[in-house]
């Protein structure tokens, strides 16, 4: 049995959900143009994954086995009505951008993958870590994303223009097809840079 | 006649002035022969003589153990020194004869000219090829009572006479057709007498113009009322691949995996041709063939009747030795012939060539990945895709090898020849065949 | 025997033809092409071209680590077909971050030479297009003037947006356009030495340009057709950026069908599209319908029987 | 707006993988050999266009009608769910094979994106029913030829020596980024 | 009214399904253990087919249905043994005896020659295609690597000498490299296995001092010495007997080739 601040720093490195697992790629390329697009999704999402996991994680032995994925999907489509709302109702702007992405964090492998590997069978303590790991993995590589491509694809970061006014930005970043080769880069540097750290 | 080809094939450098010109002379018969018991495609021979024994030229040594396998005869006179595994052109020991020549050259009483051909059966004629030990002289050295032999179904109606001789260097048929063109043509008579074959094909590539001229004039000389036709054709490796010959002369198509008895064809070496011959004229046995001893790394090439059992060292040495830069050592010709790690090999039915490469034919170049170029698509005789059989093979993907063909391949090596890669196409090929043919067994 | 002899697979003879040869025969079929360039437009098309060969080489250099700068030639071949691409002059950083591009993203990731999926210098083009589409296009196009050698010349759209080039000057190339493509002469020479030195086969550039004309045809009339062959990159990407032998298939049939596929691509998004241009697409995406093509026309065995099924 | 349109767009110039970034998952998992692709993708067209179906008739009958439009995301998961579940009980029965091939990601077709994806969008579009029908149909398709494309490379690219860091999900993003750069070209070439 | 509807519709939707499952679940229903995903979850999924199964899962179903014994993951070794033990509720059967590969050839490039020199695909398989191996000992190691390739745990390295080298951390005794190997030079001992004699070539001493300087010769000098008659000569070539041996020494010490390994102390020093 792993500590608990093992069990939360997994979730940012050993099993980062979008450069380890793989997960939740949709969003990750989709919405990740800006970084406050990026980082929007990533709260969004971890708000969905703490609320889910609490709640599955309560009802453990409540739920019976055999209906317990259609119980799960339920649960957090729940939580993401209720993001859907405040999103539109506070931040509207950030709401249009993320756009058909908020529905479908309903369908992000993260949280039915976390409900069905981790909150099921864990106490409701750690099922709170683990989401808030796992959510925080997921919210910043999808910030640094961002980032990467604010930066070169529009010359900013968070809006903050950084590289000036003479800088002409590289459109390939902001467009899809700069998202897949953006990410695709990157994570082969990240299995580049995980296997010189040795964390496999 | 126009000149007929196939679809693929590859242009080399034929290299054949070395010996084109060079009649053939018999080379000096060795003071101890090694004859191997394995000389066929198909079952090893079981030695018949003990240690000790005295032997006569043409005396048979080895009786073949199954249908598919032809007897083994002593090619000195001489006595039986001893029987034991020696080094093979293939690569493994096998069992050898070994006899020291006594330097009489007594012949066996038993070799006895037959009836004239007229007066053969067809079954007498299977009879003499089996007797004399005849194999496929090209190098398949497939049993010639075999392929006279066809399933009750199936009539031949062609046979043909391979004198194509597509594999550069080797000039040992060229030679026999110019110089014993009328065997060629009592050879092919009696090939189709004994299948009752209404049609004979001499297929001489128009590189050599002297041995059509000379097989045109022996088909006019020959009497018999044979239907026989010399086809020059186009110069291209694999010209002289069985299923390409028959496609150029005949225009069939033998399906992937069949003989050329499915198209009713049969297909026969000219050294085959001149070896029957002597069968029926002379009773001799299978002893003795044409060998062409040649390339950059020999200093005296030249053609040459070698015994059965002769160390290649002996006639490298009646050649005048090797070159200073000499590094390969090639039993049969340069596109599929088999280097041999030693000189102490002996020459066998299926020695058509001993060839010399010198070091700049040698030069171990690395291997560059595959840039899909796609010439070994296009010059692949087989229609497979070598390039990607290649690929799957080096990595290990046996079921894709198979599905791009590797079953198919006959190893021509025009591949390999073509790839400006240089990668060991024929090679990896090999690798899935075996690989394959291992779990299909399973 | 005192001396190790070799031993090895058969055939023990080998063809001269290695790769090397064939990435210089590439870079003198590209000769006339690059000397009708600098004809036309002057010296900025020849830095253009050298950067993009420097920055090319110098990256394939580097991921390589092999020390040789020229190695085999596919590098200086990517680079010098890239800037047969881009126009006379754009800036000099965007030649050379399309060149590094190309070479990084377009070959190396995949494992370098021959393992590539799509054409690398089509891919350093895209990537630049869509980063940088002011600097590829429209109003940066100079009208050529011969023998000018000069390098401000007056701007002019391209003959595919106008429409008022006449044949002629598509065929010799006295028109605007990227650096490779309006000379039709030059590139049919150098395809010419090409076909002779046996690396392009037929099937690709008259699958593709045949097409192309046919479109043109029904679009406009004979001449319509002519005007869609010789103007804008067909040409260029019929004859070098279609039959790059890594990223085409191999079977005789695959290669028509890819040359058909880049043909009916092109023609919709030049007389559908928003984009005057869709070569850069068009082979593209026929690259990545590659391997399809290749599985789907596994030609048939010698002596193979048609199977019923 | 015409039917050919929807049809054009949706497989090409609007791919739901290149350029709309739904179904990336199974995009990245199952395009590894072409026939499970293929049989993936036969899978997607089918379900998709099945509870594209379901869901537009309750989104159109039940929640719009009751003003309940802030429901159509519970609704239409469950919906999708037990479709999918449903199709997985009946192809493990009918056919194993199959079954067998697409393994895992059955399930996982629950939560692929873009089934989802694509009944909200036919909401938001405000497509009629037999738009669509059309559109789901479409978009399947162009999920199909997307991952069947990318099995073809992949499996050429199995025989290749390359960077272990770069094998499999990385060189696959990648070559899914040029691919989209080439379907970009068919932007335009039919107006919405 | 509202909240009426939120619910008659949801819960409505939920009771369609829920009894459309239902009822598909009896209809379509297909039998399946659901020990057997379960044990796929415990074997290390490496596919190396050590347990003479197709991979990993193909073994679980196996086992599961009693016709693999639970002890044939050779990677996993007891502890997976014991787990599966545990899911099928069966006693404990493994033992604890450790195996690992190990090289049974010392002839290095510079100590055992060539015959002729090889030129071609490198790979030791594709090499034996050839007149048998290049090497001039036809039972010697080529060091051209088949084995690294194949190895499952990346326990295997191609060292300087062109022998390979055994990390036996790694190695898990799986066995695909002793498969792979066209000349058996590798082979999987049991760890307990204290000394063995690292040479696999048969021949006469007279044929091996020719062609190797480190090849056993036959000389049965060991066989004399030892004290517990744990070695055995065979086929020219000394055996080591490991449940005889009591690890004295005495062979090592008595050896004219200096020949004999301590796989103790191989260990030791990794």
């Amino acid at each position: 049995m792993s500590t608990l601040a093992q069990e939360f720093s997994k979730g940012i490195f050993k099993e980062n959900p979008t450069f380890r697992l793989l997960l939740g790629m949709c969003p990750t390329l989709g919405v990740t143009t800006l970084a406050f697009y990026g980082f929007g999704m990533g709260v969004s999402t971890l708000f969905v994954l703490l609320c889910s996991n609490i709640v599955i994680s309560v009802l453990r032995n409540a739920i019976p086995a055999k209906v317990r994925i259609p119980a799960y999907i339920l649960i957090i489509a729940t939580f993401v009505t209720i993001v859907d709302m405040v999103l539109k109702a506070f931040v509207p702007d950030l709401h249009g951008a993320l756009g058909i992405f908020i529905p479908l964090i309903v369908v992000n492998c993260i949280i039915l993958g976390r409900a069905e590997a981790f909150a099921r069978k864990n106490n409701v303590g750690r099922s709170i870590i683990d989401a808030l790991g796992m959510g925080m993995g997921f919210t910043i590589s999808l910030t640094v994303l961002g980032i990467i491509r604010e930066l070169f694809g529009s010359g900013s970061i968070f809006g903050v223009n950084i590289l000036g006014t003479s800088f002409q930005p590289m459109g390939l970043l902001s467009s899809p097809p700069g998202a897949f080769i953006t990410l695709g880069i990157l994570l082969g540097l990240c299995n580049f840079a995980f296997k010189r750290l040795g964390i496999e | 006649m126009s000149e007929r080809t196939f679809v693929g094939g590859i242009h080399p450098s034929y290299f054949k002035d070395y010996t084109a010109g060079i009649p053939i002379a018999p080379a000096r018969a060795p003071s101890q022969v090694i004859i191997p018991l394995q000389q066929n495609i198909g079952a090893p021979c079981e030695a018949i003589v003990q240690v000790g024994d005295e032997v006569k030229v043409g005396q048979k040594i080895g009786e073949p153990k199954g249908f598919v396998s032809a007897p083994i005869h002593a090619s000195v006179s001489g006595k039986v020194s001893k029987i034991e595994p020696f080094n093979h052109s293939m690569g493994t020991p096998v069992m050898a004869v070994f006899i020291e020549n006594d330097g009489q050259d007594t012949p066996f009483e038993g070799m006895k000219p037959n009836k004239s051909l007229e007066e053969l059966t067809a079954e007498e004629i299977k009879a003499i090829s089996k007797e004399a030990g005849l194999v496929g002289l090209g190098g398949a050295t497939f049993p010639t009572h075999v392929k006279l032999s066809p399933p009750p179904d199936i009539q031949i109606d062609t046979v043909i006479i391979n004198g194509a001789e597509c594999e550069p260097f080797l000039t040992a048929d060229h030679r026999l057709m110019v110089e014993r063109a009328e065997d060629v043509v009592f050879g092919l008579q009696a090939f189709m007498k004994a299948l009752g074959a209404t049609r004979g094909i001499i297929g001489v590539e128009d590189n050599k113009p002297d041995a059509v001229s000379s097989m045109r004039k022996a088909v006019a000389d020959a009497g018999g009322g044979y239907n026989i036709e010399i086809q020059p054709l186009h110069t291209k490796y694999p010209q002289g691949a069985e299923k390409m010959l028959i496609k150029a002369t005949t225009g069939r198509e033998v399906p992937p995996g069949a003989l050329p008895m499915a198209v009713n064809v049969v297909n026969q070496n000219t050294g085959t041709a001149i070896a029957l011959a002597e069968a029926i004229k002379l009773g001799k046995s299978l002893y003795e063939r044409v060998v062409t001893v040649t390339g950059p790394g020999i200093n005296k090439p030249g053609n040459f009747v070698v015994r059965n059992g002769t160390l290649i060292r002996d006639l490298i040495e009646q050649c005048g030795g090797l070159t200073p830069d000499a590094r390969k050592l090639i039993l049969g010709g340069p596109m599929m012939g088999f280097a041999q790690p030693t000189d102490e090999i002996p020459a066998i039915k299926g020695t058509s060539g001993v060839l010399l490469l010198t070091e700049e034919f040698v030069k171990d170049v690395p291997i560059a990945p595959c840039i899909k170029c796609g010439k070994c698509v296009e010059v692949c005789p087989m229609n497979l895709l070598p390039n990607f059989i290649g690929s799957a093979s080096e990595k290990n993907v046996m079921d894709l090898a198979e599905k791009y063909g590797a079953m198919d391949c006959f190893e021509c090596g025009c591949c390999t020849f073509t790839c400006p890669a240089k990668r060991p196409l024929v090679q990896w090929i090999r690798i899935a065949k075996g690989a394959i043919a291992a779990s299909r067994k399973k | 025997m005192e001396r190790k002899l070799v031993v090895s697979s058969s055939p023990h003879i080998k063809s001269p033809e290695n790769i090397q040869s064939i990435m210089v025969d590439v870079l003198i079929a590209l000769f006339p092409v690059a000397l009708m360039a600098v004809f036309l437009f002057g010296f900025r098309a020849l830095i253009t071209m050298v950067i993009a060969m420097v920055a090319a080489m110098a990256t394939e250099a580097i991921i390589l680590r092999k020390g040789s700068f020229f190695g085999d030639g596919s590098a200086a071949v990517t680079g010098l077909l890239l800037a047969m691409t881009l126009p006379p002059a754009p800036p000099w950083w965007v030649v050379a971050i399309g060149a590094v591009v190309a070479i990084a993203i377009g070959k190396h990731i995949y494992g370098g030479l021959g393992n590539n999926i799509f054409n690398p210098a089509l891919v350093g083009r895209a990537i630049l297009f869509v980063s940088w589409g002011t600097h590829l296009s429209g109003s940066v196009w100079l009208k050529p003037v011969p023998f000018g050698f000069t390098a401000d010349a007056v701007s002019q759209a391209s003959p595919l947006v106008t429409h008022d080039a006449s044949l002629g000057d598509l065929f010799i190339g006295t028109v605007s356009g990227s650096l490779g493509e309006t000379s039709a002469l030059a590139l049919i020479i150098g395809a010419i030495w090409l076909f002779y030195r046996g690396h392009i086969d037929w099937r690709i550039p008259g699958g593709y340009i045949g097409i192309v004309f046919i479109f043109g045809l029904f679009a406009g009339g004979f001449s319509m057709g002519l005007y869609h062959v010789l103007a804008g990159g067909v040409l260029l990407g019929a004859l070098f950026m279609a039959t790059d032998m890594v990223t085409s298939p191999v079977t005789a049939n695959g290669k028509l069908i890819f040359g058909l596929g880049c043909g009916v691509i092109t023609m919709l998004i030049r007389l559908f599209g928003t984009m005057p241009e869709g070569v850069t697409f068009a082979i593209l995406l026929m690259n990545g319908l590659t391997p399809l093509i290749d599985n789907m026309t596994l030609p048939k065995k010698f002596g193979e029987v048609k199977k019923s099924a | 707006m015409n039917l050919l349109a929807i049809i054009f767009v949706a497989i090409l110039a609007n791919n739901i993988v290149l350029s709309q970034f739904l179904g990336i998952c199974p995009y990245l998992g199952v395009s590894k050999r072409i026939e499970t692709s293929i049989g993936m993708g036969m899978a997607v067209i089918f379900v998709m266009t099945l509870s594209a179906i379901v869901t537009w008739l309750i989104y159109n009958i039940l929640l719009a009608p009751f003003g309940l439009a802030y429901l159509r995301t519970i609704a239409f998961i469950l919906v999708i769910a037990g479709l999918v579940q449903l199709v997985e009980m009946i192809l493990k029965k009918t056919n194993p094979t199959l079954f067998q091939a697409l393994g895992i990601y059955l399930p996982l077709i629950t939560t692929n994106c873009a089934i989802l994806g694509v009944a909200v969008l036919n909401i938001d579009a405000g497509y009629n029913i037999i738009e669509t029908i059309i559109y789901a149909i479409s978009t399947g398709i162009g999920f199909t030829l997307a991952m069947v494309i990318m099995a073809g490379i992949r499996e050429r690219l199995e025989l290749v020596n390359m960077s272990g860091f770069v094998r499999g999900a990385a060189v696959t993003l990648v070559s899914a980024g040029i691919l989209s750069l080439a379907f970009m070209g068919f932007k335009g070439i039919v107006t919405l | 009214m509202e909240l009426v509807m939120s619910f008659v519709i949801i819960g409505g939707l939920g009771l369609i399904f829920g009894g459309l499952l239902a009822y598909a679940a009896r209809r379509f229903a297909v039998e399946e253990d659901p020990r057997v995903e379960t044990i796929t979850d415990l074997l290390p999924g490496a596919n190396c087919g050590a347990c003479g199964f197709a991979g990993c899962s193909s073994f679980a179903e196996k086992v599961v249905a009693g016709q693999a014994p639970v002890d044939s993951c050779v990677p996993g070794g007891k502890k997976v043994s014991d787990n599966i033990c545990e899911v099928l509720g069966l006693e404990s059967v493994a033992s604890e005896d450790r195996k690992i590969a190990q090289v049974f050839c010392m002839g290095s490039k510079d100590i055992a020659p060539d015959k002729f020199e090889y030129q071609g695909v490198r790979d030791c398989k594709a090499a034996m295609m050839y007149s048998g191996g290049f090497k001039a000992c036809t039972y010697g190691c080529l060091g051209l690597g088949t084995c690294v390739e194949v190895c499952p745990f990346d326990a295997l390295s191609m060292g300087e000498n062109g022998l390979p080298k055994v990390d036996t951390d790694k190695c898990t005794g799986c066995g695909v490299c002793a498969k792979a190997c066209p000349r058996n030079v590798i082979r999987i001992i049991s760890a307990r296995n204290v000394k063995y004699v690292p040479c696999n070539s048969k021949d006469r001493g007279k044929v091996v001092r020719e062609s190797c300087e480190v090849g056993c010769i036959a000389c049965k000098a060991c066989v004399k010495a030892c004290p517990n008659e744990a070695i055995t000569v065979e086929n020219n070539l000394a055996v080591i007997d490991s449940a005889k041996c009591d690890s004295c020494g005495k062979c090592i010490e008595v050896c004219k080739r200096q020949i004999i390994k301590d796989l103790g102390k191989v260990l030791a020093v990794k």
